[in-house]
């Protein structure tokens, strides 16, 4: 599956349709999701900031996942030197970036009428989502102080492959450290129980996020490598 | 031990231009060859690509007489090249023994090498306080002090005065002729007699 | 004398002569020390409870501040090309260079970091858990910021870009040790965190120069 | 265009390009300010109280990692010989690189440290206060940092040793700044901290410069 | 203007060591000097005491033409040194720009310049980059962009090729025959006729 797009060609002939068709379903997935998620009745507790949730939730597991995809581009790349792999990290680091912003900035709008702070240093989740910002920050900040372009990827990639083992490793400590001294459990709201008339939408606005940010993706690969033809660079720098 | 060194159609590509392809050239032991050619042409590329420094766009790089290429490269070669490799906070001699016992020398033998490259008498100075050549006559103590079969002399000679391109002239023929190689790249010809490889464009 | 103990000592000589040396490294711990309190104003007695703390952030930032360098001297004056045509593969020279770094600047900061967390408000009881946690911490740190070293090579990033890479890194070892010391104190069990900063430094170990030697040839090539 | 000119727009472009820029400022002031929370642990609701002492660490470790090579750069590949037989008098020079290191860092810093603030619990008024303290502090360290610098040149320290020549410089601005926002905080008088920190940051200005020219011409002889 | 150089009993000391005592000499406009001697005699060490960055033991340089020394050094003097003082992480036309406008160039001169020295296809790479001599080239640029009287030159053509240091020669013969001034420390002859100072012991 991945082996096919190693081929750049097969790669955009493939994206040419898979990209929009991926934008609709999203568009599909998040207009259900959402339209279910607002007409559901709010809830008891926490009143209409609930459907916060809606938007939230989903943009903080997609960030998580645009970190894996970026580190499984790397790795493509590093090992395997697959042609596309480094056009696809470099062009999911910002997106990543933004869905992490998301995830925060909802995140904390929630924190807001939930907890009455607009940040909680207790709450894991909230540290893991900010350290897994700053890991995209760090990744496209190296990546724009390097100019050789062959240099930059081989650079980038390493840097992207040690957060992917670490990342893991942060969120449990995180999480270990804040059960440890199990203060502000409060902070665990809404946790794991969910009423089915939450869940539901939740899970399809998850899909349609997932959705969007794969058809961003390949759209902003398909750039990527577009530019480096036109730039006339090797697609894969001379290694 | 190297007994001869082939290149076959290489080619180099920095940051997308190419710079040759097709290079074929061979040096036998006992053999020295000038690497010539204009600025930029690409004489630093070739020797940090032979040092295994930089990657080869195409063709390949076999060293006769010893199986392995990394190990050639590991035990048996010396690159000095436009930089001198020197810590300027330290003294002559820690970076003297440093290279040379890293290249597996002795403390004897690097002494006696800096004894015979005329430094004996700054060994005490911190690097910073060297003059070019007295920085360049240190790095190039390690040859002398580690005796390997294949030396990559880029441009090693420029800052050296009369006299100490004289005695590099009479190290670099004891040297070939005990059966070494030289690949030096040299805009003025060679203390000794040399093949040259023109790359110029 | 083999090529690990001539670079090893090489090494030495080098942090010990240019910036680094146990008398320098103290010195900054104590000076940051110094620093914090008189910030914090009349707050000052709440101090104890952020001993812990602040002890392994000042720890974590020494550490990077002593190892922004620890490649990029050798690769701007070719010493590199020196070291990665030795006699070690690249991976050990890493090692061993990161090793050097520890014990001229790290372990020293560990021998000294009892001094700041007691001068903070920890009780003295918990100095020999400071010190071994801070000893494997550094251990830690100096390994994970030796990949950010090598990795700002071939950028035009300085010492902060490579804090900013390297910093979320140091968040697993940081929480471990605190954790640890903060156990003690409290009388919860500190085994845990200890045994989580010695696997995740053991990690480190092995991991880090594997890191740091593809970015080192990468930034040579 | 006059050489005053010239030189600044190579100086911020330089410290631009490498590793400064807002960016990097910010990044590293947030990834430091997550390290504190979490190796707090359940002291965090203290944070509060030292939130301003941890920003003030914060800026001034920021300042020396991007003041560190301010002129050893230049020395090492002889640019310094350039500057310092340029159109301006070397004391000008000193004093343009240092304001463009504050331009590219420490402003970006001082605009960024209210997040810090912020984030660890000061109360969201004392913003404006705390920009305007943190750029004249920053300023200070700025001026003060580049002695260190300058100095270093022909000792054989590095950063630390940089650090431990100017950390005591930095005491004064620290205990002053903090000293206004605490006030400011706690409804006392903050004007006194405010106008002692200006004062400390103009002696800096108009004193600094002397002191780096004089050790960069030693360097060079 | 300078209008002629005269060293007057010239002595120097590098940590604790005389290097040269009772050395006079004198440049006119429109003369140029060649400084010779093994390494560590003392050029180096010389050039920069005429730029004034190193102080004499004893002795004194005056400047014919002009009444403060320091006024002469810094707006009509050059430098080119063993270093080309270049920043490996900007572009090769940044640095252009900022050595030649440094020294009081147009944006036009310094462009001009990089043209005639054969630098312009590489001015957009990182100097981290350029070829040795590319890189002197580059640093050479700013004696064409800013004319000023004296030139002192440190062994500043050695990395170049054969054509470049033809080139060299060229520039250096116009700007001597405009009635500047040239003081070479070199180990090859320059391109161009000159007085010779021997500091060699
Ligand atoms: C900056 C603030 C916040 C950030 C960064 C954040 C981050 C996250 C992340 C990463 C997840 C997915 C966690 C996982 O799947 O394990 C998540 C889920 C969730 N968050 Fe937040 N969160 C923030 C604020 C809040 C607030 C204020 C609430 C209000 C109660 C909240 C409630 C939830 C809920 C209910 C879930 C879904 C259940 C779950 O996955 O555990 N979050 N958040
Ligand atoms: N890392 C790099 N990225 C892009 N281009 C490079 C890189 N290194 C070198 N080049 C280019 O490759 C060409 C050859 O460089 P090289 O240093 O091999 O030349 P050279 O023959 O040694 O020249 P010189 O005689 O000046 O030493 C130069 O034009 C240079 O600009
Ligand atoms: N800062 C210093 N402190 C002590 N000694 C120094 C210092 N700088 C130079 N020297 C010594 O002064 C002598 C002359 O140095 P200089 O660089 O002037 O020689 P040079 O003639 O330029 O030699 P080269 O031909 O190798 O460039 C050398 O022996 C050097 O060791
Ligand atoms: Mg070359
Ligand atoms: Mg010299």
């Amino acid at each position: 599956m991945i082996s096919g797009f190693a081929n750049p060609h097969r790669f955009m002939s493939f994206s040419r349709w898979a990209a929009p068709t991926l934008a609709l379903i999203a568009a599909a997935l998040l207009a259900l999701g959402l339209w279910l998620g607002l007409s559901a009745p709010p809830d008891y507790q926490q009143g209409e900031t609930v459907r916060i949730m809606f938007v939230h939730v989903p943009a903080a597991w997609t960030a998580m996942l645009a970190y894996l995809c970026l580190g499984g581009a790397s790795f493509a790349s590093l090992v395997f030197r697959h042609a596309v792999a480094d056009a696809a990290a470099s062009a999911a680091a910002p997106l990543g970036a933004a869905f992490t912003a998301a995830a925060l900035i909802t995140g904390s709008l929630w924190g807001k009428p939930m907890w009455g702070t607009w940040w909680a240093w207790g709450d894991s989740r909230l540290v893991s989502v900010l350290v897994l910002f700053l890991l995209f920050v760090g990744y496209i900040a190296l990546r724009a102080s390097i100019e050789d372009e062959g240099k930059a990827a081989r650079a980038a990639e390493i840097l992207a492959l040690v957060g992917l083992i670490n990342l893991p490793v942060i969120k449990f400590s995180v999480d270990w450290w804040n059960t440890l001294h199990q203060g502000e459990s409060i902070f665990r709201a809404g946790g794991p129980l969910i009423a089915p008339v939450y869940l539901i939408p939740l899970m399809l606005t998850g899909a349609g996020y997932s959705a969007a940010f794969a058809a961003l993706w390949l759209t902003r690969t398909r750039m990527e490598v577009r530019r480096r033809r036109s730039l006339g660079l090797a697609l894969r720098a001379a290694r | 031990m190297i007994a001869g060194i082939t290149l076959e159609a290489v080619a180099l590509v920095r940051g997308g231009r190419t710079l040759f392809e097709g290079l074929n050239a061979r040096v036998g032991s006992g053999r020295a060859l000038t690497v010539t050619g204009p600025n930029g042409a690409g004489k630093t590329s070739l020797l940090r690509a032979i040092a295994g420094l930089v990657r080869l766009a195409s063709g390949r790089i076999a060293f006769e007489g010893s199986a392995d290429p990394a190990e050639a490269r590991r035990f048996h070669s010396h690159l000095v090249g436009h930089q001198d490799g020197l810590k300027s906070a330290r003294t002559a001699n820690d970076e003297l023994l440093f290279q040379a016992r890293w290249c597996g020398a002795t403390r004897q033998a690097a002494l006696a090498a800096a004894e015979r490259l005329g430094l004996a008498p700054h060994l005490a100075l911190d690097v910073r306080r060297l003059s070019a050549g007295q920085k360049r006559r240190l790095a190039l103590a390690r040859l002398l002090a580690a005796p390997r079969a294949l030396w990559l002399l880029d441009e090693a000679l420029a800052p050296l005065d009369a006299g100490g391109r004289a005695l590099m002239g009479e190290i670099m023929a004891e040297h070939v002729a005990a059966g070494g190689l030289i690949i030096a790249a040299a805009h003025d010809p060679l203390p000794i007699a040399a093949d040259t490889l023109d790359l110029g464009r | 004398m083999s090529g690990l103990g001539v670079l090893l000592r090489r090494e030495l000589s080098l942090t010990w002569g240019a910036g680094g040396g146990p008398l320098l490294s103290v010195g900054f711990l104590i000076a940051a020390t110094v620093l914090f309190p008189l910030s914090l104003g009349s707050a000052a007695q709440i101090l104890g409870a952020v001993a812990a703390g602040l002890v392994w952030v000042l720890l974590a930032l020494a550490s990077l501040l002593s190892l922004e360098r620890l490649f990029a001297r050798d690769f701007e004056d070719g010493a590199l090309d020196i070291i990665a045509l030795g006699p070690l593969p690249l991976e050990a020279s890493c090692a061993v260079k990161c090793l050097a770094a520890w014990l001229t600047n790290g372990a020293p900061l560990a021998l000294a970091s009892p001094l700041a967390a007691v001068a903070l408000g920890e009780p003295v009881g918990a100095v020999p858990l400071i010190v071994l946690t801070a000893a494997l911490g550094s251990l830690a740190f100096v390994f994970v910021g030796g990949i950010g070293a090598a990795l700002s090579l071939v950028s035009r990033g300085g010492a902060l870009l490579q804090t900013l890479i390297v910093l979320p890194l140091l968040i697993p070892p940081v929480i471990f040790g605190a954790a640890a010391v903060f156990a003690w104190t409290h009388g919860l069990a500190w085994t845990p965190g200890l045994a989580l900063l010695a696997a995740y430094a053991l990690a480190a170990i092995g991991l880090g120069p594997i890191a740091m030697a593809g970015a080192c040839r990468n930034a040579l090539g």
